[in-house]
C-alpha cells in the first residue's frame, strides 16, 4: 500500500515518544470503547479476586422472605439492588462471588488450551516428520469428538469441579489453537530471518522459541480473548444440560441456566448474570479488536493519528 | 499557456503516520504531452510514485490527504471530479502498469477475464472484449495466445506477466500510460524486451508515457524528458541527455556518480590453497535439475561473483553450500573437508566460519528483536566466542565498523532504512568472525546510492579483515566493481568462469555477451547508439 | 430463473400450510406435549411413565385397574371379576367379546402369553420387577377363565395385574415397535423423536371416547411445553414446572405420587445415632417450602408412600421445626462421643424435579443453621443411582441422599422392602423387627395387612427415625380451555384419553 | 488431485478408527446402562439378565472385538433404548441436523459475507460499528437464553411463529435464527478482517486503476481472494453444527443428532453414541475434504 511505501523512509520512522507502557495506555485512551472495556474487566478481575472472601456468606445464605425480590429496591439491603434469587439471596452478591469460579474456569480453560494447543502446533508445524502427522490426526479426533460426551466422561469419573471443567473445556478448544499455530509456523519457518538464524547455527529449540514463537503469540492472544467468551458460554450450556458445575458452587453460566425457568415471572434472575457474561465477553472482544489494531502496523495510525492532532 | 495532455500543478500530499504527518510530495509540478515519454526519477521514499497515484485516485484517504494542487487532464481538474467521473477516465483514458505484475494481477481470475474486464468495465460487450483480448495477447507477444487467455497469472513468467499487464493497460487505447517501475523486478534481458515493446506501442498509438523509475539506465533507454525527485520535491527537470550530462542539482550529480560499473576492475592477487573447492555439485527437485555439476574454487580473501538471471540456480547454489538445502551430488571442500557430508555437530562449528547476508534485510532481520539482540544472538549461540560481559562493547564496535552509531543498538529493524538494515545484517554476519560471507543478492534491493555505500563497506571489510566473499547477483555492473572472479550461470549450468576482466572485456560465451549487451548504460547517448546496433534482433525476439 | 420462481412458490405454499394445518385439526383431536421422549412403545414396559402415558389403557389394557378417583380401589377392566381359589392361586374371569386392534379375539391364551412374555428372560420387561422373586404360573381354565398360581402366596395379585398389559398371543418375545392391544385406540403413526399419533379404532368393547385422534409430541423444556398450550399448539402439557404454571385458569396441580425424602446412611456414624437423625428431622422447616419453592398443594410427608396408600397411619405427626432442639440433640450426642462434627454429604440429583437445586440449597442452609457440618453434592442420574442403590461405595462419606420415590399403586409392598429391609437395594437400615414386619405384611391380606403396614410405618417414623420424610409432591398440568379434563394422581404414569371430554 | 483425495480419505479413516477406539472405551468408563435402563428396584436377577442380553458381562476387549466384527459387516448394533438398529436411529436424526446445519450455514455465509464486505469497505464507518457491535453482542448471548426469549416473544406474545417442533417452514425460523447468531458474528469478523487486508492488495489497486466499479471491486476482485481464510472458519462452524446444536435442538424439540447424542450419553446407549459419532465424524471429514477442494476451486494457484 501507499502508506507503507511512505513509512519506508527513514525520516518517517522516528522513535515514538514515551515508554512502551505509556504509549499503549495512550492508545487505549484514544479508543474510548476499548478503555471502557478495560476498566470493566479490571472491575471483574477485582471481584473475582476478592469477592468470595467478602461476600460468600451473604451470597449463599437462603432467605426465603426475600425470595425473587425485584431489582432496584433497597428493601433487602443494597446488595439486593439487582434483586434476589429464588432463595432470596442477593443477586449482586452472587454475581460478584460467582465471578471467581467463572473467571477461574474461563481463564483456566483458555490458558490451558492455548498453551497445549500452541505447543503442539509449534511441534506439528516445525517438525516435518511423523510427529506432526500424529498431532494433526489427534486434532481431527478431538474436533469430531463430541464435547458433551467428553464432559460427561470427565465429570462422571472425576466429579464436577472447577478444575475438571477446565480440563473438559480446554481439551475441546485445543484444536483451534493447534491448527492456527501450525498454519502460522508453516509460514514463518520459511521466512528469511529463520534461515538467517539457521545459518548462524541456532538450534531448533532456539529458532522455535526465540524466532517463531514471538511472531505467533499475538495471533494466539487474539484467539484467546475471543475464546474466553466461547468458554463462558460453553460452561453455561453445560450447566443448562445439567452436566456442568453443580450447586452450591456458582458460576454466571449456572446462574443463567437456573434463572431460565423464572424468565416469565422473575426475569432478573437470568438477566443480570447473562448481562455480566455479555458485558465481559463484549469487553474482551472490544479489547482484542483494539489490540489487533495496535499490533498491526498498517492500521495502527488509526489510534495514533489523533494523538498527533491532540 | 499551451495545453498539455496532462499536467500536475503544485501538488502537496500528506500521510498521517505513527510519527505524525509526513509530507510525501511537496509542491510537485510536471506535465506530459502526446507521444512523449516523461520519466520521474527518484530513489525509494522520494515520493516519485505519489503524483501518479494522485492522478489515478489511488491514494487512500485517510491516512493520505491531498492538501493542495491540481491535476489537469483535458482542461479539467481530476481532483475535483466525482468518483464515478474519475472511474470512467481510469483505464480508458489513463492506464497504469506496476512494478510487480504477479502481485498486481488478481491470482484467482484467468488473464483473459482480467484483460476483458478492462473493456467491459467501460461498456464494451464481453464478446468483443474477448476478441480484442486475444488480439492484444498476440500483439504483446505472448506465445499461444488462445490458450493463454484461460490461464492464470502464476502460470506465466515474470516478463510475460508484465506483457500481460501492458496488454491490459492498452486495451482501451488510452491517451496516457503510467508505468510505475515496470521493469525493476525483471532480468536485464527481459527488461530490454519490455522497454522495447513499450516504446513500440507508444509509437503505434501516440500515447503519452509516464515512466516512474529509480534506474538511470531505464531513463537513458526510453525517456525524452526526466523529472528528478528527492524527498518529495522536484530537484531537476530537463531532457534526459541534458540532465545526465549537465546535472545542475547536487543530488542529481550524486545519483549519477553512484551508478555502478564505472570503477577500476579488480586484479585477482590471492594465491594458495582454496578456502572452498566446489566439485561437480548437483541439486535436483524431483525431475527438475537446479544445479547441473557446478565446479569452481574460492581462495582466501577473494571475492567470487556468481551471476545469472532468475532461475539460473545461483541462489540454490548458495543455499546448498550453507546446508539450508541438501545437495544431490558432488562435493564442497571447506579447507579440505567436505562440508556437504559433515555431521550436525561439525556443521555447528563450521557455521561460525561461513556466514550469509540475505537479499532483503527487512525479511532477514527478526522484526521483534532489537539490534543488540540481533547481533548478540551469534554469541548466545556460540558462547565460546565472547563472554557476555563484553557483548555490549562489541556490538557498539561492530555497529561503528559498518557505519552505524552505537546508540542504534536499542532500536528495532523497522526503525531503519533499507541500507541501514543491510548494514545491521552485515554486522550480524561479522559478529561470528567468519572466513567467508555468502552474499545472496545482498545489494539488489537497495537504491543505487545506498548500493554504492554498501559495496564500499564490503570492499573495506575484505581489505581490513581478509574475509572472502561469494557474491551472488544478477546485476553485472555491481559485480564488475567488486568481484575478483566471476562465474556465469544459466539454467543450472556453469556457462563461463574467469577473472572479472576476462568476463567483462572478452566474454567467450554468447550468453555472457547477451547478458552484457542487455544491461542499460545510464548515459542516454551510449544507449542510443546501442539501440541502433541491436534494433533488428531485439524486435525479432518479440 | 423459472426454477427459482417455482421453488419460491413451493416455499410459500408450504409456509401457508402451517396455518392451514392448525385449522385442519379436527374438533375431536387433541395434542399432548410430553417432556420425555418415548423411545419404545412396548406394552410390557408400560409402567414406565413416558411409555405408559401413551399406551397404557389407550392401546394396551390390563386385567384390573386402580380407580384413582374413587379412593384407589381396584376395578375391573379386561377381567370382570376375580377370586382367590386357594392361598397361592387366583382365578380371573375375563371379559367376553373383546378384540385386539389387529382383529384377533381376546381370550385366556392371550393373558397366559402376556404373563409369560413379561416374565421371560429373553426380554427385560419392566413389569416383572413388581413380582420380585415370586414365581408365577398361569394356566388356562377355559377361553375366558384363567388361573394364576404364585409361589409364594401373593395376596395382592389382582393389584399387580393392574400393571400387566395384555398383548395378543402371537406377539413375539422381543421388544415390539408396533403395540397391539384391546384398548380404544391404535397406533396410527410413529415418527421417533417427533410425534406419535393414536386414532380411535372400531370394535372397542367399551364406551366410545370423545377424543378421536391424539397426537403426542415431545419438548424437554417445561417453558416450551407451557407455551405450546398457551398458543394452542398443544392441548395438554403434563408435568410443567411451578414457575411456568402462571395462568390459574388453565394450570392445574395434581399430586404426582412422588415422595421426596432424605435417606441418612443409618449404617454409619454419626448418622447411626438416632438423636442425630432426629436432629436432622427437626432442623428442616418443611412448611416454609410450600408456596415458595414448592407449589401450594404440596403435602408434608411422614411416610415414603402417598397418604392414600393402604395402611398408612393417619396419626403420624411430622417432626416440628425446632433448630434449637436439634442443636440440643446434637450436643447430647456429642457428649456421648458421637462424632457429630464429621463432614456429611447431602446428595441430590439434577433434574429430579423442577427447582430441585433450590430445594437442596435451602435444605443445606437449614441443616447448616442447625449446626450440621454438611456439604451439597449434585449428581447426574447415572452417578446418583450408583450412590442411592447397593452396592454402596467403599470409603464413602456419611451421606444424606435426597431421593424421590413413586408409588401410585395403592399398596406399600411396592416400596417397603426396597427402602427398609436389610436386603433392600436402597436400604441402609438393618433392623430385624423391620424385616419381620415387612415379611409378615407382604404375606398378609385384608385388614391384617393394613394393620401390619401401619405398625411398620409408625415404628419407622417414631421409633427408628429411619429417614427424613419431606413432601408428597405435586405437579402442574396445563390444559387447554377447550377440554373438560382434570388431571389426577394417575397422570404421573398414564393418560387415559377416554377420560378427556370436550367442553 | 485424485492422489490428494486418496491421501485425505486415508488420513480421515485413520482418525475415524482412533475415534471409534477412544469413544468405545471412554464411553464405557461412564457407567453401566443397566442401572439407568432398569427401574431402581429391579432385582439382581433382572440386572444379570439385562447384562447378559446386551453383552455387557464380557470383558471390554471382547465387547470391542465383537463390535468391530459387527461393524465390518456394517452392523452398528442395536439401540438399547429404542430396540432398533442404532444406525437407523442416528440417520433419522442426522437428516434433520444436516438440513438445519446446511440451511443455517448458507444463510450465515451469505449474510456474513455481504455485511462483512460492506463493513470492511467502510471500515470505521457507522455501518461497520453497528454490525460489529451487533455481532459481538450476539456472539456473547447464551443461546438457550435467546431461544427462550424468542419463544416467549415471537410465539407466545406475538403469535407470529410456532413455539417449537417441525412441520412447516415457519417452524425452522426460530431454530435457524438462534443458531445463526454466533457463527454470523464470528464469520463476519473474519470476512471483515480478510477483506480489509485484501482491499489493500496490489491487484485491487490494479482494478481501481482499470476503472472497475466499486461494487465489482468488492464482490468480484476482493471477495474471492478474501474468502480463502474465511472458508476454514466456515468449515469449523459447520462442523460444530453438524456435531449437533444440542441446546437449540433440546429447546425447540428438533429431532436432531445433538439431542440424540446428549440423550444417548445420559442414558449410556453406547451403540447409538458410537454410531452418531461415526456418522457426524464422517460428515465432517467429507466436508473438510470438500473444503480443501473448494480452496482449489477458488484459488487456481492451489493444485493438489
Amino acid at each position: 500500500m501507499l502508506s507503507t511505501e511512505i513509512v519506508g523512509t527513514p525520516e518517517a520512522i522516528a522513535v515514538p515518544r514515551g515508554t512502551a507502557a505509556t504509549r499503549v495506555l495512550r492508545m487505549l485512551y484514544r479508543d474510548k470503547l476499548a478503555l471502557c472495556a478495560g476498566i470493566f474487566l479490571l472491575i471483574v478481575i477485582t471481584c473475582a479476586l476478592f469477592g468470595p472472601y467478602l461476600l460468600n456468606d451473604i451470597a449463599t445464605r437462603p432467605n426465603l422472605r426475600a425470595r425473587n425480590a425485584p431489582p432496584f429496591s433497597l428493601a433487602h439491603g443494597w446488595l439486593a439492588v439487582l434483586g434476589a434469587d429464588a432463595l432470596g439471596r442477593p443477586l449482586l452478591a452472587r454475581i460478584i462471588v460467582a465471578s471467581q469460579n467463572t473467571m477461574a474456569v474461563a481463564c483456566g480453560a483458555v490458558a490451558c488450551s492455548a498453551l497445549v494447543g500452541a505447543v503442539l502446533g509449534l511441534v506439528a508445524g516445525y517438525s516435518r516428520g511423523r510427529g506432526g502427522q500424529i498431532i494433526m490426526r489427534l486434532a481431527d479426533i478431538i474436533m469430531s469428538f463430541p464435547s458433551l460426551l467428553l464432559a460427561v466422561i470427565v465429570l462422571y469419573m472425576l466429579a464436577p469441579s472447577v478444575g475438571n471443567l477446565i480440563v473438559v473445556l480446554a481439551i475441546t478448544r485445543i484444536p483451534v489453537y493447534l491448527r492456527t499455530t501450525r498454519a502460522e509456523v508453516l509460514e514463518i519457518r520459511e521466512r528469511m530471518f529463520v534461515q538467517a538464524a539457521t545459518v548462524m547455527g541456532a538450534s531448533r529449540m532456539r529458532i522455535v522459541l526465540r524466532h517463531i514463537l514471538p511472531i505467533v503469540i499475538p495471533t494466539i492472544v487474539t484467539i484467546a480473548t475471543l475464546d474466553f467468551a466461547f468458554v463462558m458460554l460453553a460452561e453455561s450450556s453445560l450447566s443448562f444440560l445439567g452436566i456442568g458445575i453443580q450447586p452450591p458452587q456458582i458460576t454466571w453460566g449456572l446462574m443463567v441456566s437456573q434463572g431460565r425457568s423464572y424468565l416469565a415471572n422473575a426475569w432478573w434472575l437470568a438477566f443480570w448474570p447473562g448481562l455480566a457474561i455479555i458485558l465481559t465477553t463484549l469487553s474482551l472482544n472490544l479489547l482484542s479488536n483494539w489490540m489487533r489494531v495496535v499490533l498491526d502496523p498498517v492500521q495502527r495510525w488509526r489510534l495514533e493519528m489523533r494523538k498527533t492532532e491532540a | 499557456m499551451s495545453e498539455h495532455l496532462i499536467e500536475v500543478r503544485d501538488l502537496v500530499v500528506r500521510f498521517h503516520t505513527a510519527a505524525g504527518p509526513v509530507t510525501a510530495v511537496d509542491g510537485v509540478s510536471w506535465y506530459l504531452d502526446r507521444g512523449e515519454t516523461l520519466a520521474i526519477l527518484g530513489e525509494s521514499g522520494s515520493g516519485k510514485s505519489v503524483s501518479a497515484s494522485a492522478v489515478m485516485d489511488l491514494i487512500d484517504i485517510p491516512p493520505g490527504e491531498i492538501a493542495r494542487g491540481s491535476v489537469l487532464f483535458e482542461g479539467r481538474d481530476l481532483l475535483k471530479l466525482s468518483r464515478e467521473e474519475r472511474r470512467r477516465i481510469h483505464g480508458k483514458r489513463i492506464a497504469m502498469i506496476f512494478q510487480d505484475p504477479l502481485a498486481h494481477l488478481n491470482p484467482t481470475y484467468s488473464v483473459g477475464w482480467q484483460i476483458s474486464e478492462m473493456m467491459t468495465a467501460h461498456g464494451i460487450s464481453r464478446a468483443a472484449a474477448g476478441q480484442r483480448a486475444l488480439e492484444l495477447l498476440r500483439r504483446v507477444g505472448i506465445p499461444d495466445p488462445e490458450g493463454a487467455l484461460g490461464r492464470y497469472p502464476h502460470q506465466f513468467s515474470g516478463g510475460q506477466r508484465q506483457r500481460l499487464m501492458i496488454a491490459m493497460a492498452l486495451a482501451m487505447k488510452p491517451d496516457i500510460l503510467i508505468a510505475d517501475e515496470p521493469t525493476t523486478a525483471l532480468d536485464v534481458t527481459v527488461q530490454a524486451e519490455v522497454l522495447a515493446l513499450l516504446k513500440e506501442l507508444q509509437k503505434e498509438t501516440g500515447m503519452g508515457l509516464l515512466l516512474i523509475t529509480h534506474d538511470l539506465g531505464v531513463v537513458a533507454e526510453v525517456a525524452d524528458r526526466v523529472v528528478v525527485m528527492n524527498a518529495g520535491k522536484v530537484v531537476e527537470t530537463g531532457t534526459a541527455r541534458d540532465v545526465y550530462h549537465n546535472p545542475a542539482h547536487p543530488y542529481t550529480r550524486r545519483l549519477i556518480g553512484a551508478a555502478p560499473g564505472k570503477g577500476a576492475m579488480h586484479e585477482p592477487v590471492a594465491t594458495g590453497e582454496p578456502l572452498l573447492r566446489i566439485e561437480n555439485l548437483t541439486k535436483s527437485y524431483g525431475a527438475v535439475e537446479a544445479l547441473k555439476g557446478i565446479s569452481f574454487d574460492l581462495l582466501p580473501g577473494e571475492t567470487v561473483a556468481v551471476v545469472g538471471e532468475s532461475g539460473s540456480g545461483k541462489s540454490t547454489l548458495a543455499r546448498t553450500l550453507l546446508r539450508l538445502e541438501d545437495a544431490s551430488g558432488g562435493r564442497a571442500l571447506w579447507k579440505g573437508r567436505d562440508l556437504l557430508a559433515m555431521s550436525t555437530r561439525d556443521m555447528f562449528a563450521l557455521r561460525r566460519q561461513i556466514q550469509m547476508v540475505f537479499q532483503d534485510p527487512s525479511q532477514s532481520l527478526n522484526p521483534r528483536m532489537s539490534v543488540f539482540q540481533l547481533i548478540s544472538e551469534a554469541w548466545a549461540i556460540h558462547p565460546d566466542i565472547l563472554p557476555k560481559a563484553r557483548w555490549r562493547e562489541r556490538v557498539a564496535e561492530l555497529l561503528t565498523q559498518v557505519g552505524l552509531s552505537p546508540d542504534h543498538a536499542r532500536r528495532y529493524p523497522h526503525q531503519f532504512s533499507g541500507g541501514q538494515r543491510q548494514r545491521i545484517a552485515i554486522a550480524r554476519a561479522l559478529a561470528l568472525e567468519p572466513d567467508l560471507i555468502v552474499c545472496d543478492e545482498a545489494v539488489s534491493a537497495l537504491d543505487v546510492s545506498i548500493q554504492a555505500q554498501v559495496i564500499a563497506l564490503l570492499d573495506q571489510l575484505r581489505r581490513d579483515l581478509g574475509i572472502a566473499f561469494l557474491f551472488i547477483a544478477h546485476d553485472l555492473p555491481v559485480v564488475r566493481d567488486f568481484a575478483d572472479h566471476v562465474v556465469v550461470m544459466q539454467g543450472g549450468r556453469l556457462v563461463e568462469k574467469g577473472t572479472v576482466r576476462q568476463i567483462f572485456d572478452t566474454p567467450k560465451e554468447p550468453y555472457t555477451r547477451a547478458l552484457l549487451a542487455a544491461g542499460l548504460d545510464p548515459d542516454p547517448d551510449v544507449q542510443a547508439s546501442r539501440r541502433k546496433t541491436r534494433a533488428a534482433p531485439a524486435l525479432a525476439l518479440l | 430463473m423459472k426454477q427459482a420462481k417455482q421453488l419460491a412458490g413451493i416455499a410459500f405454499v408450504s409456509m401457508l400450510a402451517w396455518s392451514g394445518a392448525a385449522m385442519a385439526q379436527g374438533k375431536s383431536d387433541v395434542t399432548i406435549v410430553l417432556g420425555e421422549q418415548t423411545d419404545l412403545l412396548e406394552p410390557c414396559m408400560a409402567t414406565r411413565s413416558n411409555i405408559g402415558r401413551v399406551i397404557l389403557q389407550n392401546i394396551s389394557e390390563t386385567l384390573t385397574e386402580i380407580d384413582v378417583r374413587n379412593n384407589s380401589t381396584l376395578k375391573p377392566r379386561l377381567a370382570t371379576s376375580w377370586e382367590q381359589v386357594d392361598p397361592t392361586t387366583w382365578r380371573f374371569h375375563l371379559r367376553q367379546n373383546v378384540t385386539f386392534s389387529d382383529g384377533s379375539t381376546f381370550d385366556a391364551e392371550d393373558v397366559k402369553h402376556s404373563i409369560e412374555r413379561s416374565m421371560s428372560s429373553k426380554i427385560t420387561c419392566e413389569t416383572s420387577r413388581y413380582f420380585g422373586d415370586t414365581k408365577i404360573t398361569p394356566s388356562v381354565v377355559d377361553d375366558h377363565t384363567i388361573d394364576i398360581k404364585t409361589d409364594p402366596a401373593e395376596p395382592v395379585l389382582p393389584l399387580l395385574m393392574s400393571l400387566l398389559t395384555i398383548v395378543p398371543s402371537e406377539t413375539p418375545v422381543e421388544f415390539t415397535r408396533n403395540p397391539i392391544g384391546t384398548g380404544p385406540y391404535k397406533l396410527a403413526e410413529w415418527t421417533p423423536g417427533q410425534r406419535i399419533v393414536l386414532t380411535q379404532r372400531d370394535g372397542y368393547w367399551g364406551d366410545k371416547p370423545a377424543v378421536a385422534k391424539a397426537t403426542y409430541v415431545f419438548r424437554s423444556d417445561s417453558a416450551v411445553r407451557a407455551a405450546m398450550v398457551k398458543t394452542g399448539e398443544a392441548d395438554i402439557a403434563p408435568a410443567i414446572s411451578a414457575e411456568d404454571a402462571t395462568d390459574k385458569s388453565i394450570d392445574f396441580s395434581y399430586p404426582n405420587s412422588e415422595t421426596l425424602y432424605i435417606r441418612p446412611d443409618d449404617s454409619m456414624p454419626p448418622l447411626n445415632d438416632k438423636r442425630v437423625r432426629k436432629a436432622l428431622n427437626m432442623a428442616i422447616d418443611r412448611q416454609s417450602f410450600i408456596g415458595s419453592l414448592l407449589p401450594e398443594g404440596t403435602e408434608i410427608a411422614t411416610t415414603v408412600v402417598p397418604s392414600t396408600t393402604a395402611g398408612v397411619p393417619k396419626d403420624l405427626k411430622p417432626f416440628p421445626y425446632d433448630p434449637e432442639g436439634a442443636k440440643k440433640l446434637l450436643a447430647e450426642a456429642k457428649a456421648d462421643g458421637v462424632p457429630v462434627d464429621t463432614k456429611l454429604e447431602l446428595v441430590g440429583r439434577t433434574n429430579l424435579f423442577p427447582n430441585v437445586t433450590e430445594v437442596m440449597e435451602a435444605t443445606l442452609g437449614m441443616l447448616k443453621d442447625a449446626g450440621f457440618n454438611v456439604d451439597l453434592k449434585m449428581h447426574e442420574v447415572a452417578e446418583f443411582e450408583g450412590i442411592y442403590s447397593k452396592p454402596f461405595q467403599k470409603g464413602r462419606a456419611p451421606q444424606l441422599v435426597a431421593a424421590q420415590h413413586d408409588n401410585a399403586r395403592g399398596d406399600p409392598v411396592f416400596s417397603m422392602f426396597w427402602k427398609y429391609a436389610s436386603d433392600g437395594r436402597q436400604s441402609t437400615l438393618s433392623d430385624p423387627h423391620v424385616d419381620d414386619l415387612i415379611k409378615q405384611a407382604t404375606a398378609a391380606t385384608g385388614d391384617k395387612r393394613n394393620q401390619l403396614w401401619s405398625e411398620l410405618f409408625t415404628y419407622l417414623h417414631d421409633d427408628v427415625v429411619a429417614d427424613v420424610q419431606l413432601f408428597h409432591m405435586v405437579s402442574f398440568a396445563r390444559i387447554s380451555p377447550k377440554l373438560d379434563y382434570k388431571p389426577s394422581i394417575a397422570l404421573n404414569g398414564q393418560l387415559q384419553l377416554s377420560e378427556i371430554k370436550f367442553k | 488431485m485424485l492422489r490428494f483425495v486418496r491421501q485425505r480419505v486415508t488420513a480421515s479413516l485413520i482418525s475415524l478408527v482412533g475415534l471409534i477406539v477412544l469413544v468405545f472405551f471412554l464411553s464405557r468408563l461412564t457407567g453401566d446402562p443397566t442401572n439407568l435402563f432398569l427401574p431402581i428396584d429391579a432385582s439382581d436377577q433382572m440386572r444379570e439378565q439385562f447384562r447378559q442380553l446386551h453383552g455387557l458381562n464380557d470383558p471390554l476387549i471382547v465387547q470391542f472385538g465383537r463390535y468391530v466384527w459387527d461393524l465390518l459387516h456394517l452392523d452398528f448394533g442395536e439401540s438399547i433404548r429404542q430396540a432398533r438398529p442404532a444406525i437407523n436411529v442416528v440417520l433419522q436424526a442426522f437428516v434433520w441436523t444436516f438440513q438445519l446445519a446446511v440451511i443455517t450455514m448458507v444463510l450465515v455465509t451469505l449474510a456474513a459475507v455481504v455485511c462483512g464486505s460492506l463493513a470492511a469497505f467502510n471500515a470505521g464507518g457507522l455501518f461497520d460499528r453497528f454490525v460489529s457491535l451487533l455481532s459481538l453482542i450476539g456472539a456473547a448471548a447464551p443461546d438457550f437464553w435467546v431461544a427462550i426469549v424468542a419463544i416467549t416473544l415471537l410465539a407466545v406474545k406475538l403469535s407470529w411463529l410456532p413455539t417449537s417442533g417441525t412441520g412447516t417452514l415457519w417452524h425452522w425460523i426460530m431454530p435457524i435464527g438462534v443458531l445463526f447468531i454466533r457463527p454470523f458474528g464470528l464469520i463476519l469478523q473474519v470476512v471483515r478482517g480478510s477483506m480489509l487486508s485484501t482491499l489493500g492488495s496490489a491487484y485491487v489497486k490494479t482494478a481501481r486503476a482499470k476503472g472497475v466499479r466499486t461494487k465489482s471491486i468488492i464482490f468480484v476482485h476482493t471477495l474471492r481472494n478474501a474468502l480463502l481464510p474465511v472458508i476454514t472458519v466456515i468449515g469449523d462452524q459447520a462442523a460444530s453444527l453438524l456435531n449437533g446444536a444440542v441446546v437449540v435442538e433440546t429447546i425447540f424439540g428438533f429431532p436432531g443428532v445433538g439431542k440424540l447424542m446428549i440423550d444417548s450419553i445420559l442414558q449410556r446407549d453406547f451403540n447409538v453414541i458410537l454410531a452418531a459419532i461415526m456418522v457426524t465424524a464422517l460428515a465432517i471429514f467429507v466436508m473438510n475434504i470438500l473444503i480443501d477442494l473448494g480452496y482449489a476451486l477458488l484459488d487456481p494457484r492451489i493444485r493438489y
